[in-house]
């Protein structure tokens, strides 16, 4: 790996403004990698097949130059929730697991969410461990925390819960049961804001 | 000269009360059924012979098992039981079983008893005359390399080749860096 | 007054003890430490004949330094074996030891 | 040769040496030992002083931070994430607080900005002091302990003179800072925000920072012992760690000068100067160096600031009650241990409905076991006391 | 000379002077250089041990110091031979370092005609396979350690060669053994070359024991292990050899065969290929196994008083025949091209042994010359084609005549002066050992010498065929190799050129009638040579040996070379798909044709199994019995222990007590400690056992003792 | 032997030197918390004993006796409880060759320098015991890595002490300090020179770094590195063990620090006081300069981290045994040719 000092001495206080806006850059990565971006609030995520998931990170490491692996998580999208607030509508696609990887680049800001949606019955999907030794970990997490099989993963053990732990607590169907049992005390304090008694009407 | 006289002489005292020390760890060295044990008996074996060795006035002798022994070879040895992992506990095949040690019990008594008939025929009661104080350590000196300045060398490269040996032996092989 | 055979015996007593440890034990590192003491033996006899015959030249506790000195390297190189062995082997038990007979 | 053959040589040298050695033996360091800063658990297989293989077990004090923040409304949150790298909590809030910003829409006013800066700076200064005592301590040295506690003593009173708090600010407010104590709407706009004196106190802590740095330089950086434990040890080539997801000081000590200050700030880095400082080759001692240089980089942009901070108000207008339109967004700060960013999903409402948590250290350590692996004991040691993880960090 | 060295002499000096038996006999200008000659031996002595320590630190990481103890030996023993030819060095130092009775123990040096040979021959030889070594064994894991070991090796060879005594010669001797025993097993990741070292160490140890047995009875009945003394008093009749004579000189000769791997003993040089070519080609040049032809001609005196060892010389004769007619019937069906090279050292030195045996010392000393040259040619010749296609078997070369033009050369230089080819080196030095072994067969018209003559003239005519196949086989065809081949560097091909010059003019050295250099070398000696002088070459044997040589090349050529169908490609030369099935039918198809002696020559007469099966393993079955029905059953019972076992033991404790002479030696004592030394390589058991044993006789001893 | 007094004689002594050593480790314990603490900025104990702290080594000492006196289930208990015994008998019995003054030393053996070498190895003995008696892999780890520190260093403090030896051509310790009060002639002027200025430097160094290494301390601390080994072969010792284990270490520092005094500084030698006055100053003469080596390690304590134990054996084979060798091979040439 070459990493010139020029990269960095390029990166001057005051980027200069891209010349292609983050929605257009993350289509052509996305036309490229052959997966669907979508672009909000300046974070852009690709969806992308769960069967073509680990060609799809190595193009995008190899061709994209985000070869920055900054973590790995999943997404339980559920409508039933024990805790929390539920979603109201799951675009179409009714329970869904996402795992979603975020890659960067190291010589600028580029960077994409990469998504694979996962049936709930067949939580399975590539390991990236083959591309990126960091994985070991994060994988092992989301499969603490929701239970999704990564196929390669050498070393898919518990890495957070307990050996003999029941249940993936990040689930939307895990009931965190200590506040079941006593509220939170701090529910009802809302701090007092600036401005309250200027304009009261403002929150509506 | 009954027992009794023998017992009046303060140093037989002294002779009693490092040798009995010395004979009792001896035995332990050979029946302890914990490695580190064993040799920490040795230890108090080989202490015992030092102080013997003051007693009869050859100080750098003693000093010299002090330093060589207790001071190298023990801890040699204990590095070696603890490299080859020496349970802490007792363990059951450090000596062959019964049948093999009673030939070799026979065997040692025999020797004893040989050598103690040999001795006792010999010498009779003849008595040891201890020093009034001990040996300079010059005059040794003197004598080795006077008398014995061939077998000191003899000894001296005994050591090296020694040394050389145990490198050669124990160490690992690693791959030269070739120009 | 002190008679010259006691210290003989002694040192007979400690040869017979460390050649009963020589044949009985099964551990390297054990056999060595009673060729040790065997060789202890010797040296109490050697100084002893030495203060006996009040030798000028000192000659029983010259030998008892070649002595001491012959057995420290003994050691040196009987543990530099032991531990080669026991790399090799995983074992220090003189009955396995026998490998040259095949 | 380049870094990562040294790297891949002495690893060669290991697998031929331990096949003729002793079987190995395991060893377990930790949960509760003095190296571990905490409660991080390493089974070791050693050969000797040779580490075969290492496994780390972390998870000893996971708090669940994740699932906690999607039964905890957007305000209640802050006072959560400041609990996960505790040596620099201020520097944890503010991605998070950005985000909720950025879903919402709220720009903070301009001093608040300023004000978030300073104390991540601050925050920066404070963190890499603990590591600048603590690692010298594991290799024995004791009195940098001192030299560089005394002075983050006084960065912590900084710290405190604004926030009140020393560890744990909780100082963020969407859409800017917590205004101070009993400003009401009559001194809101008015810079009394900020203690009298406060300025001045900052300018010459900062001058004491940089006579700390100087000495630590000649009693550490410089020390030929300090050298030998740590020069060429745990050597991280470059594409190790970005394929590890290192950042932070430890990606920039092996050489990839990769700051987010520049790269993607969203505090007014912009308008001061400081450099991106970076290492080549990537070893414990260049781990070491880039950290200390960092705190004087820290010190500037805090003089820089100081004399910058514009006046104006503190926070934006933002409804009472804070509830965050539907969306998803990743903000990422430069932590003082590395990336650290918040993944928040909103589906309307006041709390998130997912908030995925990048912490810096667990990537940061999730290096130990490939660069442990046939090093010796003392320099797991300074193998890991020079990657500078915090076990709140890894575990959340 | 450095100061350092002038002072060390001059301490040599003093010690000459003041030391008890200190003797200058110098003859001749060449006295001041002799006496400086102990340096000889010590420097490379030291310089081995430096390596050893201090090799890793030291530019070139030891070769550097190995090439400059060789290069110091070669100038030094270059200088003495200039020297003795012009003036005639016969000169002999001691100093003795202690007494055990009436023995003295002497550490000194001889210097004559014949040790300074060797020492040119050590030193020129080594020079050039140090210098070769550096390239060939670049990137060694072991790289100093090696020539820690090559160093002490030449050495060890130069204290052998120095010695003027039994002790010092055996302790040359055994460093010799040690260290070949190191380099052999250089490789020792792979347990065949463990077993090889191995198996050459027992098979030397087992000579060994017999030198041991016959230097003690020939020195015990003259009174001194000093040469000189032991020839004087046996030329004037003053020892009590008597019948003896017989058995020491055998005993002598077969710890010579042993060294000099002759015929029954020769089963262990073969595998000792397996160590690297740098160490095969000193050793079959000029270190180890001339140290048997060399130990045979340093007591040639002896050999030549016929009242004690008249019919030795004829199992000379016999053995030495043998050798060299079946060792190199063994060459033939070699395919690893070091081993052929090997047998044909056996071979060669055959012809030494059986010269010396007839009695033409300057033949057989002339022809060790010459063979020096050539043979440590044909193994760097050897070592650089196996540097260059990574194989030692010919099936995986060919056609490297194209590949290596500069190895080619040098090693047809070298087949010719080993086949004999006029005039290069062999030629001479052979036709010269024929024309004695004829001389003697006419005058003294004995079985042994006519049977010698057949076999030697049989035996240039198989050098030549075993030769013509070698090169065929290897330069020339279709390269059947994986390697890319490739000419040797400058450092590896230097050496064989200068090897080349010596291997093709040496023989020129002594022409008979016209030259004879060697002949006024290897005489110089303070005790009379008696041999026939020839005063010029003999015709009429040329004319018969030419001829056969030629034809063994021609048949040779016929069989193994491209155009034939028993050369490897099988295919006249063209070039082919030289895969490995292809390749194992070409080997197989070589094999073939020689239907009836092939199988009794792979399997090298039976030899080793001979051993395995008639000695080793019926030995060791019974004797691991016996000790454990002892174990069983007399150790039980050490009460009972009878008077034979107390014999037993007692010889037991003889033998490890050790080989030093404390008076108590008798011919008995020796033919016990033999009887040990066998037992000990053959049961190597239990420690614990022996000391029971010994301890139980020392009881019984003692108790006798002390009873009567 | 003859006399009557003998061991009457032994035991006064004996308890002496015991006496001297508690003596002297509680200020060396608290003069390095005070030393330290102003090196680092600090101003140390404070409270302890009303004024300047001077009680915190007794408090400490206090404090360790009434913790509980824990032995290991799994451990090998009688070696584990006399391991402590061990090591502190080492380092009592060195105290009894050093000279306080002429007259003023409990046994002035013939060969006084190598007893000291001979004794001192014993400690290392009972660290082993110690280490492996725990029935803990840190403690073990410990316990080998203070042997294999102990014959790296047993062969350089060796021949610095043999250098010493040869110039002053005895081995007593006395007769070493006397050949240091020997004047010197140099020119017009006459004065006697302790042997760190005639010739001794090397040894004196290579004395006081195989010293430093041999005490364990920093930055040779290996065997009880805490933040590696946790504590090392003191993992599993608490109380009066412990404490025994804790004054050992300081009484040897002290003790290794007199002979430092005796070998090269001249012991209780000092210029312009007339012999008869030896008596009497000489104890404070020797602990002056012993202080000043106390000084110098507390002060390379605090100044340095920790050595890794391959670092420390390449230290001691590649660099200190080799100059040590040279440096006697000059001195020897010096002592036979002057």
């Amino acid at each position: 790996m070459k990493m010139s000092k020029r990269n960095g001495a390029g990166l001057t206080a005051n980027q200069p403004e891209p010349t292609v806006t983050r929605e257009e850059w993350a289509e052509g990565v996305a036309d490229r990698l052959g997966g669907e971006a979508v672009v909000e609030f300046d974070t852009a995520r690709i969806y992308v097949d769960r069967e073509k998931w680990l060609s799809t990170i190595r193009r995008a490491r190899d061709e994209e130059g985000l070869n920055f692996f900054s973590w790995l998580t999943g997404i339980d999208w559920s409508k039933e929730v024990e805790v929390g607030e539920g979603v109201e509508d799951v675009d179409g696609l009714d329970e869904r697991f996402e795992v979603m990887c975020r890659l960067s680049s190291v010589e600028n800001s580029d960077a994409a969410h990469f998504v694979a949606r996962l049936p709930k019955d067949d939580a399975v999907i590539d390991s990236l461990v083959p591309l990126f030794g960091g994985a070991e970990w994060h994988e092992r997490e989301a499969h603490d925390m929701f239970g999704i099989d990564f196929r390669g993963n050498p070393n898919l053990v518990n890495l957070y819960l307990p050996d003999a732990f029941v249940g993936h607590p990040l689930l939307k169907s895990f009931p965190l049961l200590t506040r079941e049992v006593k509220p939170w005390p701090g529910d009802v304090d809302v701090e007092g804001m600036p401005g309250d008694d200027e304009e009261p009407g403002a929150e509506t | 000269m009954t027992i009794g006289d023998w017992l009046t002489e303060s140093a037989n005292w002294a002779f009693l009360f490092l040798a009995i020390p010395t004979f009792v760890a001896s035995v332990m060295v050979v029946s302890s059924r914990n490695v580190v044990r064993a040799v920490l008996y040795l230890v108090i074996a080989l202490g015992g012979s030092a102080a013997l060795f003051l007693m009869l006035g050859a100080e750098f002798v003693g000093w010299t098992v002090v330093l060589v022994y207790i001071g190298a070879v023990i801890i040699l040895f204990l590095i070696g039981i603890m490299i080859t992992r020496a349970p802490l506990t007792k363990s059951v095949d450090l000596s062959h079983p019964i049948s093999a040690k009673a030939p070799a019990a026979l065997l040692s008594v025999l020797l004893f008893g040989v050598v103690a008939w040999a001795v006792v025929e010999s010498f009779g009661l003849e008595t040891i005359p201890l020093p009034e104080e001990a040996t300079r350590t010059g005059e040794i000196g003197l004598s080795i390399f006077t008398s014995w300045v061939i077998p000191f060398e003899v000894v001296s490269f005994v050591l090296l080749a020694a040394l050389i040996g145990g490198i050669v032996l124990a160490r690992k092989d690693e791959p030269a860096e070739v120009p | 007054m002190m008679t010259i055979i006691q210290w003989i015996l002694l040192g007979a007593a400690l040869f017979s003890v460390g050649l009963y440890g020589v044949l009985t034990r099964r551990n390297a590192v054990l056999v060595l430490a009673s060729v040790e003491i065997m060789l202890a033996a010797v040296n109490i006899n050697l100084v002893a004949f030495d203060t006996y015959l009040s030798d000028p030249a000192y000659t029983g506790q010259i030998f008892a330094l070649f002595v001491i000195a012959l057995a420290a390297a003994e050691v040196g190189v009987g543990i530099a074996i032991i531990l080669m062995i026991f790399r090799n082997r995983h074992s220090v038990d003189v009955d396995e030891l026998d490998l040259m007979r095949y | 040769m380049t870094d990562r053959d040294i790297a891949m040589r002495h690893r060669s040298e290991v697998a031929v040496s331990v096949e003729l050695e002793t079987p190995g033996m395991t060893l377990n360091i930790g949960p509760q030992h003095p190296s571990t800063h905490g409660v991080l658990r390493l089974i070791a297989n050693v050969d000797g002083e040779r580490i075969i293989s290492v496994q780390p077990v972390i998870g000893y004090m996971h708090r669940g931070y994740e699932k906690l923040s999607e039964v905890r409304t957007y305000v209640q949150i802050t006072t959560l994430v400041n609990r996960i790298d505790w040596v620099a909590g201020f520097a944890s809030e503010v991605p998070y607080i950005v985000a909720v910003e950025r879903l919402m829409g709220v720009e903070p006013p301009e001093r608040a900005q300023w004000i978030r800066l300073i104390l991540s700076e601050l925050a920066r200064i404070a963190s890499h002091l603990v590591f600048m005592s603590s690692y010298p301590l594991e290799l024995g040295a004791i009195t940098p302990l001192f030299h560089a506690l005394r002075d983050r003593e006084r960065v912590l009173e900084l710290i405190e003179g604004v926030t009140g708090g020393r560890f744990h600010p909780n100082f963020n407010r969407v859409g800017g800072v917590k205004p101070a104590a009993g400003a009401g709407k009559q001194q809101r706009g008015v810079s009394q925000d900020i203690p009298a004196g406060w300025f001045a106190q900052t300018q010459s802590t900062m001058e004491r920072i940089f006579g700390m740095c100087d000495d630590l330089d000649t009693l550490v950086v410089g020390n030929e012992l300090f050298k030998a434990r740590t020069v060429g040890v745990g050597i991280i080539p470059a594409d190790r760690a970005i394929e590890y997801g290192l950042s932070g000081p430890n990606l920039r000590a092996s050489g990839v000068p990769y700051d987010l200050r520049k790269v993607e700030p969203h505090l007014p880095y912009p308008e001061v100067e400081f450099n991106v400082i970076s290492a080549e080759s990537g070893d414990c001692h260049d781990r070491y160096v880039v950290r200390l240089n960092e705190i004087r980089e820290a010190a500037k942009i805090v003089l820089q600031a100081v004399d910058k901070i514009p006046s104006g108000p503190l926070v934006a207008k933002v409804p009472r009650l804070i509830k965050v339109p539907k969306g998803q967004t990743y903000v990422r700060g430069e932590n003082p241990k590395g990336e650290f960013g918040y993944y928040i999903i909103s589906e309307g409402g006041q709390k998130p409905y997912r908030m995925k948590i990048r912490s810096t250290s667990f990537s940061n350590l999730s290096i130990l076991p490939w660069i442990l692996e046939g090093q010796l004991i003392p320099d797991l040691v300074a193998v890991m006391g020079s990657l500078d993880f915090v076990l709140g960090d890894v575990d959340r | 000379m450095p100061a350092a060295v002038a002072q060390l002499s001059r301490v040599a000096v003093f010690l000459q002077e003041h030391g008890d038996s200190a003797e200058l006999a110098q003859a001749g200008d060449g006295g001041g250089l002799a006496a400086y000659a102990w340096l000889i031996p010590v420097v490379p002595m030291v310089v081995a041990f430096l390596i050893l320590f201090f090799g890793k630190y030291s530019p070139w990481k030891g070769w550097g110091m190995a090439t400059a103890a060789l290069g110091f030996v070669a100038v030094y023993g270059t200088v003495l031979a200039v020297a003795n030819l012009r003036d005639g060095i016969v000169a002999e130092f001691s100093v003795n370092v202690g007494d055990i009775g009436t023995f003295a123990i002497e550490w000194g040096w001889v210097v004559d005609g014949l040790s300074i040979l060797m020492f040119f021959l050590v030193g020129v030889v080594g020079l050039l396979v140090f210098v070769y070594a550096n390239a060939y064994m670049k990137g060694d894991a072991r790289y100093t350690w090696f020539f820690a070991s090559f160093t002490l090796f030449a050495g060890g060879m130069l204290v052998l060669v120095s010695a003027p005594n039994f002790i010092q010669l055996i302790v040359g001797w055994e460093l010799v053994g040690v260290s070949s025993y190191l380099l052999i097993g250089h490789y020792w990741e792979d347990m065949d070359n463990i077993d090889a070292a191995n198996k050459a160490f027992m098979t030397n140890k087992v000579a060994d024991a017999a030198l041991f047995i016959g230097a003690i009875i020939m020195s015990l009945s003259a009174g001194s292990f000093q040469f000189s003394e032991i020839f004087t008093r046996m030329i004037e009749g003053q020892t009590t050899l008597g019948q003896f004579g017989f058995w020491a000189g055998l005993a002598i000769f077969i710890g010579a065969m042993g060294k000099s791997a002759q015929f029954p003993f020769h089963v262990w040089l073969p595998d000792a290929m397996a160590g690297p070519t740098p160490v095969s080609a000193l050793m079959h040049a000029a270190t180890m196994v001339t140290a048997g032809v060399y130990l045979i001609a340093r007591l040639f005196p002896f050999y030549q008083l016929p009242e004690f060892s008249g019919s030795v010389s004829t199992i000379i004769v016999i053995i030495g025949a043998i050798t060299l007619l079946s060792m190199g019937l063994l060459a033939i069906v070699q395919d690893d091209i070091k081993r052929v090279l090997a047998y044909s050292t056996v071979s060669q030195l055959g012809y030494m042994v059986a010269a010396l045996g007839v009695g033409a010392y300057t033949a057989g000393l002339f022809h060790l010359f010459t063979h020096a040259f050539f043979k440590a040619l044909l193994f760097l010749g050897a070592g650089s084609i196996i540097h260059a296609v990574h194989s030692n078997n010919m099936s995986d070369m060919g056609g490297l005549r194209k590949y290596m033009p500069a190895t080619f050369w040098t090693f047809l230089v070298g087949t010719a002066a080993l086949v004999g080819i006029f005039p290069f080196a062999g030629f001479w030095s052979k036709d010269e050992i024929i024309s004695s072994a004829f001389f003697n067969a006419t005058n003294n018209p004995e079985f042994a010498v006519w049977f010698m003559v057949v076999l030697s003239i049989l035996g240039a005519f198989i050098t030549a065929f075993y030769m013509a196949r070698v090169v065929s086989l290897t330069f020339f065809g279709t390269y059947l190799g994986d390697a890319k081949p490739h000419e040797s560097p400058a450092v590896m091909v230097v050496p064989m050129v200068a090897l080349a010059v010596g291997a093709a003019t040496a023989g020129l050295l002594n022409i008979p009638g016209l030259t004879e250099v060697v002949t006024d070398w290897v005489t110089t000696r303070a005790f009379p040579i008696v041999e026939h002088h020839f005063a010029q070459p003999e015709y009429f044997l040329i004319a018969i040996v030419t001829p056969v040589v030629l034809l063994g090349l021609f048949i040779g050529w016929r069989l193994f070379g491209p155009s034939s169908e028993l050369h490897y490609t099988g295919t006249g030369g063209e070039a082919v798909d030289v895969s490995a099935p292809q390749r194992k039918v070409a080997v197989e198809r070589d094999t073939f044709r020689i239907p009836v002696l092939y199988p009794v020559l792979e399997n090298k007469y039976y030899i080793d199994d001979l051993y395995m099966n008639g000695l080793v393993r019926p030995t060791m079955g019974p004797i691991a019995d016996a000790t454990l029905w002892v174990d069983m059953n007399v150790v039980d019972a050490v009460p009972n222990l009878g008077a034979g076992v107390a014999r037993y033991a007692a010889a037991a404790v003889a033998v490890i007590d050790d080989n030093a002479v404390d008076g108590f030696y008798n011919v008995t004592g020796a033919t016990t400690g033999a009887t040990g030394s066998f037992l000990r390589q053959l049961f190597p058991g239990r420690v614990q056992q022996y000391v029971a044993l010994s301890f139980a006789g020392v009881v019984i001893f003692a108790a006798l003792f002390v009873i009567f | 032997m003859t006399s009557g007094f003998f061991w009457l004689d032994t035991f006064v002594k004996v308890a002496i030197a015991l006496g001297f050593m508690l003596g002297l480790a509680l200020p060396v314990i608290y003069a390095e918390l005070k030393i330290m603490a102003h090196m680092q900025n600090r101003v140390g104990p404070y409270y302890a004993g009303g004024r300047w702290g001077w009680a915190q080594p007794i408090a400490d000492g206090l404090k360790f006796v009434q913790k509980e006196d824990l032995v290991p289930a799994d451990a090998d208990a009688p070696v584990f409880k006399t391991a402590p015994y061990v090591v502190i008998m080492a380092t009592i019995a060195i105290f009894v060759v050093i000279p306080l003054g002429p007259d003023l030393v409990a046994r002035d053996l013939d060969l006084g320098a190598f007893y000291l070498l001979a004794i001192s190895s014993i400690g290392t003995l009972g660290v082993l015991m110690a280490g492996w008696s725990s029935a803990n892999k840190y403690s073990l780890m410990g316990g080998l890595r203070a042997a294999a520190q102990l014959i790296a260093y047993e062969l350089p403090l060796l021949l610095a002490v043999l250098a010493v030896v040869v110039q002053a051509g005895t081995m007593s310790l006395t007769g070493i300090v006397e050949a240091q009060s020997a004047a010197i002639t140099i020119g017009p002027i006459s004065v006697s020179l302790p042997f760190i200025l005639t010739g001794q430097i090397i040894s004196f160094v290579i004395f006081v770094i195989a010293m430093v290494a041999e005490l364990s301390r920093i930055p040779f601390d290996m065997p009880i590195a805490e933040s590696e080994l946790t504590m090392g072969y003191l993992t599993e010792y608490s109380s009066v063990r412990f404490s025994m284990f804790f004054l050992a270490e300081y009484a040897s520092l002290i003790a290794l620090s007199m002979v430092v005094a005796t070998l090269f500084l001249g012991g209780y030698f000092v210029p312009l006081v007339p012999e008869a006055w030896l008596n009497l100053v000489g104890p404070m003469v020797v602990l002056g300069k012993a202080a000043l080596i106390v000084f110098f390690v507390l002060w390379i304590r605090s100044t340095f981290p920790r050595l890794r134990e391959d670092q420390l054996q390449n230290l001691a084979w590649r660099w200190l045994i080799p100059i040590s060798l040279v440096n006697i091979l000059v001195i020897s040439f010096f002592a036979v040719a002057i």
